[in-house]
């Protein structure tokens, strides 16, 4: 049984424009110990998605739906207040993507690393700060970082106590939201490097959210690609990077500049759609250059292609199709 | 623009500004230059009106009814008598009396005589409701002077004007006319003291005073000329009350309503050119000073900085008290104060605009800096830059109030606040005079209320992160 | 692969040269103390007609601020700059219009670097006011073709627009028309491509190639992302701290890297690999260079490398 | 050592506002004319005194005359009344700093003293007493119903608020003083019209600070009235901003309670700009504060103002500008002082 188990999770939001389907009954699981990466890009919804997990919503929430369960227990159905006091860092916990504005400005960093110890399980001052400054050096910061303020620190080490408070109640799954977006290349493999040390030697389970394809193969196990609110493919790793299904998908890891080979990078024509009104049939059909009769009017469905791997498309249908003939 | 009128108080406050100017520019045109000293400061002009006499429709909440201020002017319908020698023309002016109180006082205004050689006679009788009448006063125009040659002109350049409740012959008069109708012996004094128009206007009810007689007097006034050629030019009547028209009156009985409206320009004047002045050099330093960076910013921040920071209303009393209460000082020592505030604001701004890129993709293209700082950045600023300035244009009018309020206003140029401050000292708000207390400062606020409605519809525009709230 | 120009340093007709360069600026610490900060600090380089050079690094490294000096945006501390072997190094800002026409600039956020309140025509068509290019007629066409040219097809449906109604990689090619409308010789493309989407980052960079292609631009491609400088440049140079560490074809840079900074800033790119999880990726610690303060040494014709010893 | 920077910097600002503040005084007094006048009503006033003490000792009124006319002489060479106004600048400078300035024209101390410094400093506390309870109170209010607004943004609550706030800043201080007195002291006849103290005043110290307060009440709430709805709008405004910081999300995120999430994570971010904007709105209140104890005849520097404006009073009214200066002045640098304690990011 897999540890997290999403069914359908919608959250909309109402806008000015009308109503933004920023997550669209996405579905997926995660197994004990394995990382999930989820990949879009910008305005496909990936944010939302984790702030529908955590069930940290905004107040303009037009619609919120789904089925959540951890370890076989429905928390999709707990109150809210309930959610909050049992779920909540306690069994999922999150690194944010800007770890200049997650961190309050004018709390020192350790106190906002042990805070939901102290405020939650009451734990005396003493010992929260002792656990704080172990995971600080779990995660390669200097103990004495505990009364600093954020703004002594740099990116990197920002990101770091991001980690280290994301740990401090032993969460099942961290939900890390383009944990590296904003750090320069070496200091984003660094942070990779304790990431997937971290998984290795604590076991955790993880979901891994990016826009950028090409790192998420340094550390997700399993990959859901989406797309517009929608998930459109997902399987393993290997299932992905190496026979990728769907054309976005395909498209995606074709427009990665190599360094190890010679094969020019491509782009996808247009840009994503608005999620206010996103487009009949296959949200991906007016980019698509495969698209065929079906797609500008019938939604595709989720066609498992191969063990493990579904995608979203029309042309996998058709295949489907044909190998039933044979 | 359209941001402005797509909410409620952007409509109202658009409304509001509108009325607002309309009224100003109708007082522009209606009222005579030097408005302030010339007839608002000249008491004689008010003479004819009743003193601190609330507004004439209090009477439609009060059980008693007060009279209202009847006056009577030469214009109508005469009559023409010829008598041997002389032509009496004869004025009949009727007057519903329905008030529960004596006149406050009654009056009589004499201008532009003329005559050639025997002074003309004016006399005024009353007939009351009861049939019965009273020659009440009788003037004879002064003789010729020795060596004056005729025509006599009298009382062409300061009006002839006696104050019948006041004058002795007029109860002398009266008290003769109470003895033989009413056989009521009282002598002048008693009378001056009791008011002669009390018993005028009454008959007595017994115990020594006066009861209001209600009900159709006619007061004639007879003109008794002694040549073809004279002439009596203007007379004038007036029956005081202690109502008065729209907005009352003050101790010198001017009327507030005149006064009040001329407030609107004034107020709107302070407004809007310490506003509009204030915002284009907080501006333009700001955007200069943002821009070019350097000594040019170091200087005028510094100077910004410190002008910013001293507390105005102490310079604004102290400036106004040693070099004198003119309206233009004030709105002078209001923009030279003002201005720091929003260059420091937008300074910042334009700080911010340099950190894009738009800035160095505009010099790479070859622009001037003018080009870039008028063109590319001020378009930035623009809409905060209106706000702002609509936003600082109640603070300009409240300054001056204040000032006025505290007698420092300009005398020249009547404003809301100093007729605030004369109710004020005159001991207003501790008998109760509201209708010379509140009237002002409602204008004020209202007039401040206008531009501050303005400002809110404009919230969004300066503030994008409330806007993404709502 | 699209087609490389094989120019090696010094062939060709020079655009820009940069002697020794240095920027320093002054930062206050204290109430008087102040501190010298470094920006650029002794950089020598030449791009040559046509030529795209990738400068590659982290921020901070100086890498922009180098960038603004080849439009001499900056006024240099020391050094000299040179365009078309004219030392415009001091020259007033007045007589820099003829050259601010003949050399122009792609900037990375395509939102701050348009001006919100014109209309896409007017941005495009503004330098050519500037300059007082053509009248009103020539100038409109002129306009509708560098449009053209940026693929915003057809013209006249993006003339009217304003820049909020256009997506980051629409937004972008306005920017790159404006640069384009002069006909210019050299492009300063400052991280073109970072702030837009994944998808559409090659689209834009190919329209880039393609215009050096049918142009003849000079690029000086800024950026920190060393895999799209092995796509988009003939040769690559690396900064580190101030200082350019490597610099040399971009293949021979890329396949073969010497200086240890340039071999991490390689090793931390990630392949779509999905073998790549089960090992780290090999990270040197920032400040561990010794060799900052080296001079440039040619190792292999045409490929320097600072303070390498053989 | 930031903090130390900030502190200096914005002490040498302050008190560059002080120094400007009082030349521009002082030049306008000279230029004017006006400070020749007040020398010599100094010479004037020590000469008197003069001649009363040699009185004693000269008995002949010609030598008497001669002496005090000699006295006189170098009395004005030494204040420099003999020379052009702006030679004697530095002087001026340090006699409105020490409020050295003679004595006033008509007015007198509550003791009976007319030296301007005994005067207007025997005045101070009444005025920082009502200031800084409407202050405080202010504060208290506008803090609480701020916060409130904050978490019901778009109620109709919220909006009525908004307009309230609005009008407020529309209200002339003076105004709201006078409406007070018109319905509470005229109509209702709840609370005095004015004064600090009733008279004759009552002798049980308790019963006199319950009849100073029972006098401070319309004053003070006139205050409130005035600033309170812009404060709690700016509170709003602030809580609103910094509500929508990523840090706020990951606080929910973290599980904190709603009410740690408000009091850390919100309010306690959003002070130092609640604290900028009390900075702005001081010297408002401070104006409000001349105006209103003019209006209640509160026996505060405001008043004396009014009173020395009335009494032509010119060693008052400069004194008077002076110490308004300074008590902003320093007020102001004691909330910056408060700023750098409560901002980490200035503090290093």
């Amino acid at each position: 049984m897999p540890m997290l188990e999403v069914r359908d999770l919608k959250l909309q939001y109402s806008s000015a424009r009308g109503v933004v389907k920023a997550v669209d009954n996405v579905s997926f699981d995660i197994e004990k110990g394995e990382v999930l990466g989820i990949v879009g890009e910008s305005g496909s919804g990936k944010t939302s998605l984790s702030l529908a997990l955590m069930r940290v919503l905004p107040k303009n929430v037009h619609a919120y739906e789904g089925q959540v369960t951890l370890d076989g227990k429905e928390i999709s159905s707990l109150p809210d207040e309930a959610f909050r006091k049992q779920v909540r860092w306690r069994q999922i916990s999150m690194v944010f993507q800007g770890a200049q504005n997650s961190l309050n400005p004018v709390l020192k960093v350790g106190f906002q690393a042990a805070e939901p110890m102290l405020v939650r399980s009451k734990t005396d001052r003493r010992e929260a700060r002792k656990r704080v400054e172990d995971l600080f050096e779990l995660v390669g910061l200097p103990r004495e970082i505990y009364d600093r303020y954020p703004h002594e620190l740099s990116g990197g080490m920002k990101q770091r106590v991001g980690v280290a408070s994301a740990l401090v109640l032993d969460p099942k799954l961290i939900i890390l939201d383009e944990p590296t977006s904003a750090l320069d290349v070496s200091i984003q493999a660094q942070i990779m490097n304790l990431l997937k040390r971290l998984k290795r030697e604590l076991g955790l389970s993880m979901i891994f959210i990016t826009h950028d394809i090409a790192l998420s193969s340094d550390i997700c196990d399993h990959l859901a690609v989406l797309y517009a609110g929608e998930v459109v493919e997902k399987g393993s790793a290997e299932q992905i990077f190496g026979n990728p299904k769907h054309p976005y998908t395909q498209l995606l890891l074709a427009s990665v500049p190599r360094l190890k080979s010679d094969t020019d990078p491509k782009y996808i024509p247009g840009a994503p759609p608005d999620l206010t009104s996103p487009p009949p049939g296959c949200r991906f059909h007016p980019r698509c250059p495969y698209r065929f009769e079906p797609c500008d009017h019938k939604v595709p469905p989720q066609v498992k292609v191969d063990e493990g791997q579904t995608a979203k498309c029309w042309l996998n249908v058709e295949s489907e199709k044909v190998k039933a003939k044979k | 623009m359209k941001e402005l009128l797509s909410s409620g108080s952007g409509k109202i406050g658009a409304a509001f500004f509108i009325a607002l100017v309309i009224i100003s520019i109708g007082v522009i045109v209606a009222y005579p230059a030097n408005f302030g000293l010339r007839y608002w400061s000249n008491p004689v002009l008010w003479a004819d009106n009743p003193q601190v006499a609330p507004p004439s429709w209090t009477n439609l909440f009060s059980s008693e009814k007060h009279l209202e201020t009847k006056v009577f002017e030469s214009t109508g319908q005469a009559e023409r008598l010829s008598e041997p020698g002389a032509t009496r023309i004869v004025y009949r002016f009727n007057l519903n009396y329905a008030a529960d109180e004596a006149p406050s006082f009654t009056s009589l205004t004499v201008q532009n005589v003329s005559y050639q050689d025997r002074p003309p006679i004016i006399a005024v009788t009353v007939q009351r409701p009861d049939g019965k009448s009273i020659g009440l006063y009788q003037l004879i125009v002064s003789g010729p002077r020795p060596g004056e040659q005729p025509p006599f002109r009298r009382y062409y350049d300061t009006p002839f004007r006696v104050q019948l409740s006041g004058e002795p012959n007029v109860a002398s008069a009266v008290s003769d006319f109470l003895e033989q109708q009413f056989s009521l012996p009282i002598s002048d004094q008693d009378l001056l003291v009791k008011g002669v128009d009390q018993a005028v206007f009454g008959v007595p009810d017994g115990d020594g005073g006066f009861k209001v007689l209600k009900g159709n007097y006619t007061i004639r006034v007879d003109t008794l000329l002694y040549n073809q050629s004279d002439s009596v030019g203007h007379l004038k009547y007036v029956v005081g009350g202690s109502v008065f028209g729209l907005l009352g009156t003050d101790t010198l009985g001017r009327d507030l309503s005149v006064g009040l409206l001329f407030g609107f320009p004034v107020a709107l004047f302070i407004g809007l050119v310490t506003s509009v002045v204030t915002t284009f050099i907080g501006t333009v330093t700001g955007i200069v000073s943002g821009y070019m960076g350097g000594k040019t910013d170091t200087v005028i921040q510094r100077a910004s900085d410190i002008l910013a920071n001293i507390p105005l209303l102490p310079i604004l009393i102290f400036l106004a008290f040693i070099v004198g209460q003119n309206l233009f000082l004030i709105i002078l020592i209001l923009i030279a104060f003002g201005w720091p505030g929003l260059t420091i604001l937008i300074r910042s701004m334009v700080l911010q605009i340099r950190s894009g890129n738009l800035v160095e993709a505009t010099m790479t293209l070859g622009a001037s800096k003018s080009r870039i700082m008028f063109r590319h950045i001020f378009p930035q600023t623009a809409p905060f830059v209106f706000a702002t300035m609509i936003f600082s244009t109640p603070a300009a009018i409240l300054a001056e109030a204040s000032l006025s309020f505290l007698g420092l206003g300009d005398p020249s140029l009547p404003t809301w606040g100093q007729i605030l401050e004369s109710g004020f000292q005159n001991g207003g708000v501790y008998v109760g005079y509201w209708w010379w207390i509140l009237p002002p400062g409602l204008l004020i606020v209202i007039t401040a209320m206008t531009f501050v409605l303005l400002a809110l519809a404009l919230e969004p525009v300066v503030n994008p992160r409330l806007r993404r709230v709502q | 692969m699209l087609v490389k120009r094989r120019v090696r340093e010094g062939e060709g007709e020079e655009m820009i040269r940069l002697e020794d360069v240095k920027m320093h600026f002054t930062v206050r610490k204290g109430l008087f103390k102040t501190t010298t900060m470094k920006a650029v600090d002794g950089v020598s380089l030449k791009i040559g007609k046509g030529e795209i050079l990738a400068l590659v690094g982290e921020s901070g490294s100086g890498k922009t601020t180098l960038g603004r000096l080849t439009l001499r945006l900056l006024q240099p501390t020391s050094g000299r700059i040179l365009f078309e072997n004219q030392d415009i190094t001091n020259l007033h800002e007045a007589k820099l219009k003829m050259f601010r026409g003949r050399v122009q600039a792609v900037f990375q956020d395509p939102y701050s670097s348009i001006d919100p309140f014109m209309n896409i025509y007017q941005i495009v068509e503004e330098p050519l006011v500037i300059h007082r290019i053509g009248d009103e007629k020539e100038r409109r066409e002129h306009v509708y073709k560098t449009l053209e040219d940026v693929r915003l097809t057809p013209p006249q449906d993006y003339a009217e627009k304003y820049p909020h109604m256009l997506s980051g990689g629409q937004r972008q090619r306005v920017g790159i028309a404006r640069a384009l409308v002069l006909n210019p010789e050299y492009i300063m493309a400052d991280e073109p491509v970072s702030m837009i989407d994944a998808s559409s980052r090659v689209e834009i960079l190919q329209l880039l190639k393609r215009l050096q292609e049918t142009h003849n631009i000079a690029f000086l491609y800024i950026t920190h992302d060393i895999a799209t400088a092995r796509y988009f440049s003939d040769r690559v140079s690396v900064m580190y701290r101030g200082r350019v560490v490597e610099s040399g074809p971009s293949e021979k840079v890329i396949e073969k890297p010497l200086h240890s900074y340039t071999k991490q800033l390689i090793a931390a790119v990630p392949e779509p690999d999905p073998s790549n999880r089960f090992r780290e990726r090999s990270v040197v610690e920032t400040g561990s260079f010794d060799e900052d303060d080296a001079d440039l040494v040619e190792v292999e014709p045409d490929h320097f490398v600072a303070g390498f010893k053989k | 050592m930031k903090a130390a920077r900030v502190l200096a910097v914005r002490g040498a600002t302050l008190f560059g506002v002080l120094i400007v503040s009082l030349l521009l005084v002082i030049v306008v007094l000279g230029a004017t004319g006006v400070s020749d006048r007040m020398i010599d009503s100094l010479v004037n006033e020590q000469v008197r005194g003069l001649r009363q003490s040699l009185a004693q000792t000269i008995r002949d009124p010609d030598q008497l005359e001669r002496v005090v006319s000699e006295q006189r002489q170098q009395l004005i060479s030494f204040y420099g009344l003999d020379r052009p106004w702006y030679t004697r600048l530095p002087d001026m400078v340090w006699r409105v700093f020490t409020l050295d300035l003679g004595s006033a024209r008509t007015l007198k101390s509550f003791e009976g003293s007319t030296r301007v410094s005994d005067i207007v400093l025997e005045r101070l506390p009444n005025t920082i007493i009502l200031v800084t309870s409407a202050l405080v109170i202010s504060a208290v209010i506008g803090l609480y119903v701020g916060v409130k607004l904050a978490t019901r943004v778009g109620s109709r609550l919220d909006r009525a608020m908004s307009y309230l706030s609005a009008v407020s800043y529309a209200l002339p201080t003076w105004w709201v003083g006078i409406l007070l007195i018109l319905v509470l002291s005229f109509q209702v006849r709840l609370f005095p019209f004015g004064g600090i103290i009733s008279a004759p005043a009552p002798q049980d110290p308790l019963a006199r600070a319950l009849d100073v307060i029972w006098h401070a009440a319309l004053p003070v709430a006139t205050l409130v009235v005035a600033s309170v709805g812009g404060w709690a709008y700016a509170v709003r405004t602030m809580v609103l901003n910094t509500a929508q910081e990523d840090f706020v999300t990951a606080a929910r995120a973290k599980g904190l309670p709603e009410n740690v999430v408000m009091r850390r994570h919100i309010i306690r971010v959003a002070a130092p700009p609640i604290l900028t904007n009390i900075v702005l709105g001081l010297a408002a209140s401070l104006g409000g504060a001349i105006l209103t104890e003019t209006v209640f005849n509160w026996p505060g520097m405001g008043r004396l103002y009014f009173d020395a404006i009335m009494a032509l009073d010119e060693n008052v009214v400069v004194a008077l500008t002076f110490m308004f200066t300074v008590l902003y002045v320093v007020s102001r640098f004691v909330l910056e002082v408060l700023y750098i304690m409560l901002d980490p990011r200035v503090r290093y």
